[in-house]
């Protein structure tokens, strides 16, 4: 995770058991980010608005997800989302300077938080490993 | 001596109210000045470079109501970005492209009541989100690119009174789309400037409309179709100069207007093909009719059942004779507007004979010109109270030229050349006319009787004529008027006013004696001082002396701006005693020095003189 | 005519024997026209580009033309454009900070445009008599 | 001592090359900068603040041909704008909302090639100006708001290759709306993102593309309607995982493809209803399908005539068989992909074996789990060059696990779980083999006959596997490898590496060794120190002394970047060494101290050590 101040923290919900921060870790923008209901979260499907500027091109975009507990990633995933050859997405092959927006349902297929307190570093990548998005999110579950 | 002109070049906010009211407009603003004060209620800040808000932006401004942030370049409206601001009321965002609204973007507000999102990039009505909006009464979403009107079951109706979706891309709204309207009574729904291609039937039934604004639809038929069994006081159909002339209408296009509830349509621009009685068979119901640049020149007389009809507005056709409207089909008029006419308006005689209730005509702009005006054109409209004739060619005023006019009010007779050829007063008969306007109607101001029997004249405009040698003499056509308060004498080429000009006018409180060639200025020709207005701006005066001044009691304004006043100690009178009564200026930005070169420019408030006490003593001992 | 150097001077066209600049006389903003062959202007129709952002509402919307040779205006011409009961325009109505813009053909009626050096000023101006928009016009005839 | 880290923080632009290639990105620039170079041929000028763009603003770059100017706010684009840039190809302009383009915004350029206009805010093509724009090769005005596709006459065609006109508003095509696009050849036209829901029959007849794409639209068999009788090579038909779904495909809605001419077709994420033999019927003279994401868990046996089709793209399905792709219908296929099925894909004992020309077999991701493996699975398939096994469950290799790979150039086995049950090499027959990757596939490192028979491949990759006891000794399983050229052993948990490990790999010229727990850098295990690659980043090495380097000739790299590197005089040698060495440097900027505290996180480049001129002499004269 960056260490970045140039950001604000973001609140994304503030409810009796869960709290979840999250921090962009671009070094040149905010990222953007809101949920519809925090507790929506361990539902199949929750609504979440999100949107960024493209900094780079992206014929190819991948994303990586880390878990991390005490300074530890204790897990990582990773997936392709565009490729020249499998455009999984619409906004796949957008280039630099373009404005991506998404509203609608997200499904997460958690079906409990554990307790706790730990980050999720979320970044995005292009084909030249150029930061696309990046944003650590910190989680606190009672 | 400092007699320095200094502009003042400030990137600070204008206080409008202290502790209230601010304005930062366009001052390349980065972020709220720490400066305002937390009290303020109203603030502009349009214009200035945002980019995000945040929960902190306006944190500090707990008490807004009103807030302007037209054309910030705000992109970014992150969580809680008005959480601080309980009491705001208004919010405008117009211009900015918004990128991002979090979902709780305008939590906070207690009653936010009005929301104004025009021209901010929407496509879609669910990138907004709709928590704490509940309580608005105008929504503004125009001119966006909403393609679709699904409104989501959040949207807000309680308190719903305007709902502007103009000039976005609507072409089809379905029934479930706007059904949660069915919540909201009087609602003005504006749609204009979409391109409406479907309706599907019902959509809007049993809604209660105030207003509902179609302008520049392409095919009024599929919005007619789409409307059957709606109630609304107003519905707009009309087109623009600037927008698509849209499909002609013919008589058939309008049969669903028979089930429609509604009595004040407008159709604006629209063609007529073969326009006949039938055209109006739906329209019985109608109390105002806007017909404006319909492209006619000719009502069809057979027209039947606009018993109900009031209001009538015939602007910009080309009618070549008054006739030519069927004045009697439209038994119930009150209200006849025929300005801007592309013809030769020929009044005829008795044309509007049977329009007996009729209350305001206004033929303005229609190229009319009579020479034996104007009682048999208005025979039978006894009842009128306003008639405009102003802007058209000329008219010669046959004495007693308005003889049913006995109700008349309001006479507006400007930019129309007048020839008076009668012994006595033209308007003698005119006893309740209160607002007379013959701005550069090229009278004779030597006719004595011209004015007689205004006994209620309130309001008379003579900008514009000229008088005899330049000079109003003491002996003149206002002495008829008792009633008169109002009196416009610019733009006349006075050089002189005589001392007892306007004597016997009691009750005169405004007089613009501006854009003349006055060289004095005298309070000596007004009989009474106490709170009047008086405008010599735009004249030649160069001093006046302070014993002119004093007698101008603490509820008079003066405006002597655009002088060429002198700043030396021989005007130290006017110089003194301006300072002292800044309150009873006008114009101060505009009332400064011509002479000497030095001082040129100078406002006349901040000039100090070096005349020495004596002078100012003894003024101050008079 | 304003004294303003705040706005470049902008140069509609510049033919054989016709000049056409303009200059901004608003203090807050340029203005943006663009006429499509400026030897069209004396068809009865030819084609503008225009636009510009406004800075007051126009509830009511006037226009000023003032035809000024050698400093002296020799002919006015003013016409509303805007009353709340006759929007005879699509854009009446419009609010502080919208941006308006009209590209398509305008007719003057001019048929020839008289020889010599000559400004031509044009000005919107609301219904508090704000300027709207305003603009200077030089033309040079030969 | 001048130990102190600074950080250049500048907001000067950045020279990429002299004189020609210069990066003002995101600076809060407000003008072109005077210090750029008259020469500059390509300016990255993206993410600045220019609000209009006039003659001036670029006059001075007389040499321009790229420039980005990818949102700088830019709203207008007044006369003349590029007037002085008469070798411009390049003009992007994304993102800035456009206000204004004066007619001769584009005038200027003798070759204008590429235009970007993507979400620039255009609702209309009659915004844009066609002067001077007759070059284009590439028109780009991907996501506006365009709702017609209304080419004026003056449309570019003479070079156009490219036209973009997705995530627009584009609704309905009229034939006369795009019949310019006839004088162009070998166009692709991207109407991607367009809820398209009428194409006028015969709009695109007669012309001939190169490629359409019309993925995102919502009923295919209104675009294949509107698209008889046209050419073209690849037909883009398929949606997206954030798009809309869309109509459900039946066989009758492919019917109009027979009329079509195309070779290369994608349906990605289409939905069929009912899939039968009777689907294909219109798609004979395919070479290329994509059903990338369709739903479908099994192809009907019975499809005939698909002769031509060489490529068949079935990712993210859910076949339970690989015999349920019925691969016998497809007999000239040479490329297969079946990556990221849903279910766990048993590959069956020779149901690809039809398949004789194929060439690349790609089924990562496809939760495999084969317990013998895979001679009996790829029967037949003697011609396979790549085969792609990556990500899926685990495998155990027999002996000559991949029996008729005698072609095999490519075999990717990463991240799927492998046993060894081979007494000898499980490759050894694949004597063309180039490329192994085996990362992440914890086989046992202890085999020493594992890559028996290898003897082309150039690059292996071990990434994430483990070695006994942390070290590579010098007998080990790499000595069978005469050719291997790149080596990755990142990751592997190593503590250290025997000193021959590497000698008999004489080609070896590019090592990845990061990411390990080694604390010496040493050269010694390489055989061949002319121009290699060393990467040693994310170790634990603290010193290395200077004779370690000092034979690495000029044309080597290495990266000893988040290593505990000491800044003491005991490691003088490297921190000398490496001021002088900078070109051998890769990323100097993690290459920092870690010791002592005073100096840690300074870039060693910048650190100077008061060892005395001794050491420094001792080290030069050796
Ligand atoms: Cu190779």
């Amino acid at each position: 995770p960056s260490l970045s101040t140039k950001w604000p923290m973001h609140t994304v919900c503030k409810e009796n058991d869960l709290e979840i921060y999250y921090k962009s870790c671009d070094p040149v923008q905010d990222f953007a980010l809101s949920i519809d209901g925090c507790s929506n979260i361990l539902m199949n499907t929750f609504n979440i608005r999100a949107a960024l500027v493209l900094r780079h091109n992206i014929k190819e975009l991948s994303m990586n997800i880390n878990l991390i507990l005490n300074g530890k990633s204790i897990l990582t995933y990773s997936q392709k989302l565009c490729e020249p050859n499998g455009r999984r997405f619409i906004f796949c092959g957008k280039k630099k300077g373009e404005h991506i927006y998404y509203e609608g349902p997200v499904t997460l297929g958690i079906h409990e938080i554990p307790q706790g307190e730990y980050t999720v570093s979320a970044m995005l990548y292009n084909e030249d490993h150029l930061t696309v998005a990046c944003a650590d999110f910190t989680i606190k579950k009672e | 001596v400092s007699c320095e002109v200094s502009e003042p070049i400030d990137t600070m906010c204008t206080e409008i109210i202290a502790n209230k009211s601010y304005s930062c407009e366009d001052l390349g603003l980065r972020e709220i000045p720490e400066r305002l004060p937390t009290t303020t209620e109203i603030l502009d800040f349009s214009f200035n470079l945002l980019s995000s808000l945040h929960n902190s932006t306006f944190s500090k401004l707990k008490n807004l109501v009103y807030l302007d942030l037209t054309r910030c370049q705000i992109n970014w409206v992150y969580e809680g970005a008005f959480q601080s601001n309980a009491h705001l009321n208004i919010i405008v965002l117009t211009g900015n492209l918004l990128m991002f609204l979090a979902d709780t973007a305008f939590v906070g507000p207690q009653s936010l009541k009005h929301l104004v999102l025009t021209q901010t990039g929407l496509t879609n009505l669910a990138f907004i989100p709709m928590q704490n909006l509940d309580n608005l009464e105008t929504f503004d979403l125009g001119s966006n690119h909403i393609s679709s009107l699904q409104l989501p079951p959040s949207f807000p109706t309680r308190n719903l009174k305007y709902l502007d979706f103009q000039m976005n891309n609507i072409q089809r709204i379905a029934a479930k789309d706007i059904d949660i309207l069915l919540q909201t009574k009087n609602l003005t729904l504006i749609l204009k400037g979409n391109d409406i291609m479907h309706i599907e039937a019902g959509a809007f039934q049993y809604n209660l409309f105030y207003s509902l604004d179609f302008g520049g639809c392409i095919d009024i038929s599929v919005v007619l179709a789409g409307m059957q069994d709606t109630r609304t006081h107003t519905l707009w159909l009309g087109t623009f100069e600037d927008a698509d002339n849209g499909i002609p209408i013919n008589p058939t296009m309008l049969l669903n207007l028979c089930n429609i509830s509604v009595v004040d349509i407008s159709l604006q621009k629209r063609h007529f093909l073969h326009l006949t009685a039938a055209t109006f068979q739906c329209l019985n119901k109608l109390q105002r009719l806007d017909l404006t640049h319909t492209y006619i020149s000719m009502l069809p007389p057979d027209i039947s059942g606009m018993n109900m009809l009031e209001e009538l507005i015939l602007n910009r056709n080309a009618f070549k004779h008054i006739c030519n409207i069927s004045s009697t089909a439209f038994p119930s008029l009150t209200h006849l507007y025929i300005r801007e006419n592309a013809e030769n308006l020929d009044l005829g005689s008795g044309c509007l004979e049977t329009l007996s209730k009729l209350q305001h005509l206004d033929l303005s702009h229609s190229y009319i010109e009579n020479l034996d005006c104007c009682s048999n054109q208005l025979k039978g409209l006894s009842g009128l109270q306003h008639l405009n004739l102003s802007y058209n060619k000329q008219l010669q005023l046959q004495d007693l030229a308005f003889k049913e006019g006995a109700n008349l009010e309001l006479l507006d007779l400007a930019f129309t050349r007048l020839h008076i050829n009668a012994s006595q007063g033209p308007f003698r008969n005119l006893h309740l006319l209160h607002v007379l306007n013959l701005s550069y109607s090229y009278i004779d101001t030597n006719i004595q009787h011209l004015l007689q029997g205004l006994q209620n004249l309130f309001l008379l405009n003579l900008r514009g004529n000229k008088f005899q040698s330049g000079t109003i003499p003491n002996e003149n056509l206002f002495h008829q008027l008792p009633s008169l308060e109002m009196l416009i004498l610019s733009f006349c080429d006075l050089t002189a006013i005589q001392n007892q000009a306007f004597h016997t006018l009691k009750k005169l409180k405004h007089v613009d004696l501006s854009h003349n060639k006055l060289i004095a200025f005298s309070t000596d020709a007004f009989s009474n001082l106490k709170s009047i207005y008086l405008n010599f701006a735009n004249n030649r005066i160069h001093i006046i002396p302070r014993d002119m001044l004093t007698n101008l009691s603490g509820q008079s304004i003066i405006n002597l701006s655009y002088n060429p006043l002198e700043c030396t100690c021989s005007n130290i009178g006017l110089i003194t005693w301006y300072k002292q009564n800044m309150d009873k200026i006008e114009d101060p930005e505009g009332t400064v020095c011509c002479e000497p070169k030095a001082l040129a420019g100078a406002k006349l408030s901040t000039v100090t003189l070096p005349c020495g006490i004596n002078v100012a003593g003894i003024v101050c001992t008079v």
